[in-house]
């Protein structure tokens, strides 16, 4: 198994740096903003998938990260510089964000995330000496190093596949480390999880400020993207598209914001001849999904990968632990 | 001093008390046994004790700290680990990963916990555990898979995991076979005589009365008697509580 | 005459020769409607996909450009910037010959530098002032931007109506915003300014804290500028408070306001760049057609999106040929008539930004129906034709 | 003086018609543990379901009024439990907000592309005819519907407190397994839920549709609003959605009077994350306890 993970993982990389080579440029572009929307799928299925927690200010915190190369490009910071700024101000605002989902449950987090979210947005559209207001910011620069510019498309998808291996291995480190365990702990049982002395407001802080964090990372790389920004491009509409991308791939598996990620920039491809059509094929499909799939599509994946190595994976759906009052050990 | 001090505990839902002024203490390397009807609050009293449920009123004394108003994490930090009635795992977690689960907080900060990867010591120990509970052969399924009697071992183990100095069971032999009955009698008297200090839940009288050297008796959120195993048996309120008069 | 009607010979036979030569599809030139199809731009990308394609009927029933037909192909936006740019090189893919579209201004800022960099022209919906200021050589607009819309808006409001206390309600969005800044700028040239500056959400419902502060400022005027179900709330609410103020506005008098506002919306007058209502027997022609294959009323967008289609065909002509860059440059500084081009509907200059100018109506709402009430000439001029072969 | 009490009308009326949409939120909350992210298409639909009775089949009044009320409640009641909410019950809260989310996108589009994507005028159910009472205009629209929501608010709280059903509903919403024990269908009850806020949701359409006009997006503003109302006033209690429902409307209108224009939107959200933090059970909701 280690041998097909290590052969998978170079063949995906060895993809990931060669294609772009032959690739005509929308098709690179909708690799880039796959790229993305993968890096702030992560930081979500981070936040909700594992730590359980659900965000509706995800567009919120990718707008730090956006505004802040934005910004600070023109004042002459180098772009790694407004990245890790936009990165801090998320964290930040993650922690700050975090301390209300102590107290509250689920849906009142909803509330709060939403709230926070079109504050945001009102901030950013009214705050015009800063941001630009309504008319957004325009121009926005590619980055460069010394002599080595990212300013062509293809240079740029380099660019942003360094940013997202980053941000996949952090991941990926982080989740395999207790913290990981802890987060899931949390997900699948949190008052077990407390008893077994998971402190829920450490935990759940860092889950949600690292996923903030990483909206932040996003953020600052989709604006030189489009080099173009404006308040719009961060409502409430874009968080929930981030929560659909999130669910559709499946929470709190590692592959589901991969899938999430290329679902939802190449499915309106897919459907481009419904024309007018394609959001109402979108919305059903959400809603059959939760009803047949509610595990996301990392299910027909798993079970793709169980076909192809001819191993047992475990089910998708874990039968339910027996009642209690029923089942006896056999004698 | 004792361990384990608990004075005029209270607790409401709404206008029902499910518990009202209990006092009781539990000395170290004691094994107490609590029993009483369904629904007298014993549950309800391990919940306010390890920090689950908020008392109402009342206090919860650790060691001689005032431990009433801590969260359940800090409790637990504390050494004071439970077992449920109602089977608490993690049910897609492996049972290896759900007993290092239940260690993996007992040390370090939250910052070596990301950076220290080595867990050479905790998985040590939990392959003893898991030995040491008969579960070695399911140790890497995940919890949801195991058999009711399992999983109430499981529980039992991730109670001893972080080696703490006082474990709350709640009710372990309910819906385990006898067989497996036995061995859990035999795990809970060889650790206490190791020096573990245990409360038990139970509502087999039989385990209980061989167990235990003291019980403490609740009906209706009420302590209504207190005394050895033959003075219980004897208590005439008891008899009333369990068959009514 | 003659001379035309030889060259029309000539053009025929060449393409009869030439399409038993190259095949079919060779001879059909593309255009790319890039839209708002879906999201929440609908309504106004339905309008400007119907307009292209009514132009484009029309066009091929004439026997196209220069003896070519035209097809087009449809690209979606989602009303979404990000897709908009994503879309926007999946056209250039397809080699169009240009590009229309597309209407929202956030997208086209974001997507106008791909055209360019293909070298495809393109002609936007688009109304704000934020994409002529880029120095895009590239980029047209069909209707003149906030800019010169609101030049010739307040030199009504100021010299016709002569109003001195003015309000001003707009919509806190770029479009709203925009409009202000030059609203009060062109107010400031002439040494005015406004005695309520009121800003409104998208999707307000209630405007009575807004029309209670312009109760309070005495206006005697109401600018009235947020889109059309707002707008039609607005004044079903000012004339609910018996508010005594005159409103003006822009797409405050277009049907899609006047529908949902009823009887409140009579009476109030607006400076329109297009109207169904237009005096000009052409404008009137195609709105009816249009009204007639769509099923509804033809709103500015429908005009712009027809015209900017007929503003291609009238450049190619001039060129003579399909030469991108050659139409792209005629396009610049130049004149063109609807007596040269019918389907311009009305006389249009496009200055060296890609902005444009062109004739305009007051209209005032009596009986649910918007009445011309004065042409207004162009803002500048006047112009000349330029030959661009 | 004239505009605090002008401003108070108005702050009201709106109040209420977001208090209307709010029950619903409550109603679902308390049964089933249903974030209906779809209540503001909830109202939308009925609205032009009225439209399409009233003004293009041209039904009277009553005829199409009560031709709304049953194909609404069917379909956003019946229907919608039947196929969304039995099956995604079981499965947490997560879930059902996804496909609630969808649902309300699935209603949106749907109305867009297959109806219109432009407002459609309603007319006036009552006169708009200015009442003066000194310097203040109101008019009977805005006072029925203020009478309208405080009425239906009433009722309903009423009902909950003293009926059978009521009890079962309030055993449902503080212990689903216990109320299971004591014998309670809640499968049944969840659709009589549903069904219930179809219903309201129908009559809240005939109230906002001529205040709002009837167009395909216009649920999204009402359904945030009537969120922010039930959250303020308390999730577990009716009366809690009056009462937010007027707070929301109330701070709204004074707020951008007074305050900031630019921030109108702001100061409802403000009022709710502090309600949040505070006060979780809402200003006028009763506290919970969990196990």
């Amino acid at each position: 198994m280690r041998g097909w993970r290590a052969l998978g993982l170079l063949g995906g990389g060895a993809i990931l740096l060669l294609f772009p080579l032959f690739l005509e440029q929308y098709k690179l572009y909708l690799a880039s903003l796959t790229l993305v929307y993968l890096i702030l799928a992560i930081g979500l299925n981070l936040t909700l998938g594992y730590a359980g927690q659900i965000s509706l200010a995800h567009a919120g915190f990718m707008s730090f990260g956006s505004y802040a190369v934005a910004i600070l490009g023109p004042l002459g910071v180098p772009f790694e510089g407004g990245i890790i700024v936009g990165t801090a101000i998320a964290f930040l605002w993650g922690l700050v964000l975090g301390f209300p989902a102590l107290k509250v449950k689920h849906h009142y987090l909803a509330m709060v995330t939403l709230g926070f979210n079109i504050i945001v947005f009102l901030v950013l559209r009214n705050w015009e000496s800063l941001t630009g207001g309504s008319f957004g910011i325009s121009g926005i620069g590619r980055p460069h190093w010394g002599p080595l510019r990212f300013l062509s498309d293809r240079a740029y998808y380099y660019y942003i596949l360094g940013w997202a291996t980053l941000v996949v291995a952090s991941a990926y480190w982080i989740l395999h480390s207790r913290w990981g365990r802890a987060f899931r702990a949390i997900r699948e049982n949190e008052m077990r999880a407390e008893v077994v002395g998971v402190s829920l407001r450490n935990y759940k802080l860092m889950a949600f400020a690292i996923g903030s964090a990483y909206a932040g990372i996003g953020g600052a790389l989709f604006a030189p993207l489009l080099t173009y920004i404006d308040p719009g491009a961060f409502t409430l509409d874009r968080s929930i598209q981030f929560l659909m991308m999130v669910v559709m791939g499946g929470l709190g598996r590692f592959e589901g914001p991969f899938i999430g990620a290329v679902v939802v920039t190449l499915l309106p491809e897919l459907l481009r001849a419904s024309e007018g059509f394609y959001l109402i094929i979108f919305s059903l499909a959400v809603i059959l999904m939760m009803l047949f799939m509610p595990k996301g599509l990392v299910a027909a994946w798993d079970w793709m990968v169980c076909r192809l190595t001819r191993r047992t994976v475990s089910p998708a759906h874990p039968p339910p632990p027996p009642e209690p009052a029923a089942v006896l050990e056999p004698e | 001093m004792p361990l384990l001090e608990i004075r005029q505990l209270s607790k409401h839902f709404f206008h029902l008390s499910a518990l009202s002024h209990v006092s009781l203490s539990v000395e170290p390397g004691e094994l107490l046994g609590l029993i009483g009807p369904n629904g007298s609050g014993k549950t309800t009293l391990f919940n306010c004790v390890t920090g689950v449920l908020r008392p109402s009123r009342g206090h919860v004394f650790y060691q001689g700290e005032d431990i009433t108003k801590l969260t359940a994490d800090a409790v637990y930090h504390r050494g004071i680990s439970r077992t449920f009635q109602l089977i608490q795992l993690f049910p897609e977690m492996t049972v290896l990963e759900n007993l290092l689960m239940a260690a993996q907080e007992r040390t370090g900060t939250l910052f070596t916990r990301l950076l220290r990867r080595d867990e050479t010591e905790e998985t040590d120990r939990a392959l003893k555990l898991v030995e040491y509970l008969g579960l070695s052969g399911v140790k890497d399924n995940l919890a949801a898979n195991l058999s009711y009697g399992q999983q109430k071992l499981l529980d039992f183990g991730m109670a001893l995991m972080p080696d703490p100095q006082v474990i709350l069971l709640d009710e372990p032999m309910a819906g385990v076979n006898p067989t497996m009955i036995k061995a859990l009698v035999t795990h809970i008297q060889d650790l206490n005589a190791r020096g573990y200090t245990f409360v038990v839940i139970e509502h087999n009288m039989e385990v209980v009365m061989s167990l235990c050297r003291r019980i403490v008796v609740l009906s209706q959120g009420e302590k209504i008697a207190e005394g050895t195993p033959a003075e219980i048996h004897d208590n005439a309120d008891v008899m009333d509580a369990y068959f009514g008069s | 005459m003659r001379r035309q009607r030889i060259l029309l010979v000539l053009a025929v036979a060449l393409v009869a020769v030439a399409g038993m030569v190259l095949p079919a599809s060779a001879q059909n030139v593309k255009l790319a409607i890039v839209a708002e199809i879906t999201g929440g731009g609908a309504p106004v990308g339905a309008m400007w996909r119907d307009g292209v394609s009514l132009a484009v009927e029309d066009i091929n029933k004439k026997g196209g450009i220069l003896g070519r037909r035209l097809e087009t192909f449809l690209m979606d936006t989602q009303s979404d910037p990000p897709t908009s740019v994503a879309v926007m090189r999946r056209a250039i893919n397809e080699h169009p010959f240009a590009i229309l579209g597309t209407v929202y201004s956030s997208s086209t800022v974001a997507n106008m530098d791909i055209a360019r960099q293909a070298g495809v022209p393109q002609i936007t919906g688009s109304e704000s002032v934020l994409i002529t200021q880029k120095g895009n050589p590239n980029i047209f607009l069909t209707s003149f931007t906030q800019q010169i819309g609101f030049a010739k808006l307040v030199r009504w409001v100021a010299e016709d109506l002569k109003a001195e206390k003015i309000a001003l309600i707009y919509v806190n969005n770029a479009f709203g915003r925009g409009g202000r800044e030059m609203f009060l700028k062109f107010l400031k040239d002439r040494g005015k300014s406004v005695v309520a500056d009121l800003s409104t959400e998208p999707q307000q419902a209630d405007f009575t804290a807004e029309l209670t502060r312009v109760r309070a400022s005495g206006a005697t005027h109401l600018m009235i500028y947020s889109h059309e179900e707002e707008n039609a709330r607005l004044m079903i609410q000012l004339r609910k408070l018996g508010l005594a103020v005159e409103p003006v506005g822009d797409n405050l008098c277009a049907q899609t306001t006047i529908d949902p506002g009823g009887e409140a919306m009579n009476g109030a007058k607006c400076h329109v760049p297009m109207t169904a209502a237009s005096p000009v027997p052409s404008m009137l022609d195609v709105g009816r057609r249009f009204q007639e294959k769509y099923g509804r009323v033809p709103d500015h967008n429908g005009f712009k999106a027809y015209i900017g289609t007929h503003m291609v065909k009238a450049a190619v002509e001039r060129v003579g040929a399909f030469d991108q860059a050659k139409v792209r440059d005629c396009l610049h500084n130049n004149l063109f008539t609807a007596a040269e081009e019918p389907g311009l509907l009305m006389d249009v200059y496009v200055d060296d930004k890609g902005d444009t100018d062109r004739g305009s109506f007051i209209v005032q709402v009596k009986n649910r129906k918007s009445e011309v009430i004065k042409v207004v000439g162009m803002l500048g001029g006047p112009y000349t034709k330029r030959a661009c072969r | 003086m004239t505009d605090v009490l002008q401003l108070f009308v108005a702050g009201v009326s709106i109040g209420a018609i977001y208090a209307m949409a709010a029950i619903g939120f409550v109603l679902l909350w308390q049964t089933s543990n249903t974030i209906n992210f779809a209540q503001g298409e909830f109202v939308v639909l009925p609205a032009f379901l009225m439209v399409l009775f009233w003004t293009v089949f041209r039904l009277p009044f009553a005829a199409a009024l009560l031709a709304t009320l049953v194909v609404s409640t069917l379909l956003l009641g019946l229907l919608v439990k039947a196929v969304l909410v039995e099956r995604l019950l079981k499965m947490g809260v997560l879930p059902l907000v996804i496909a609630t989310i969808g649902l309300s996108m699935l209603i949106r589009y749907s109305l867009q592309q297959f109806w219109t994507p432009l407002a459609l005028p309603f007319p006036a159910l009552f006169s708009r005819a200015p009442i003066r009472v000194g310097e203040v205009i109101f008019t009977r629209e805005e006072l029925m519907n203020v009478l309208f929501a405080a009425l239906v608010i009433g009722a309903l709280q009423l009902a909950i407190r003293r009926t059978k059903l009521g009890w079962a509903m309030q055993a449902v919403a503080q212990n689903r397994n216990l109320a299971a024990v004591l014998g309670i269908n809640v499968s049944r009850l969840v659709g009589l839920t549903f069904m219930l806020n179809a219903a309201l949701t129908a009559v809240a359409a005939i109230l906002v549709a001529p205040v709002y006009l009837v167009k395909y997006d216009i649920g999204i503003g009402i359904g945030l609003k009537a969120f922010y109302a039930a959250i303020i006033g308390g999730f577990n209690q009716i009366r809690g959605a009056l009462l937010g429902g007027l707070l929301v409307g109330l701070v709204e209108t004074y707020s951008a009077a007074y305050i900031s224009n630019q921030f109108r939107d702001a100061f409802a959200l403000i009022m709710l994350i502090g309600v949040l933090l505070l006060k979780p059970e809402g200003l006028w909701g009763i506290k919970e306890e969990w196990m």
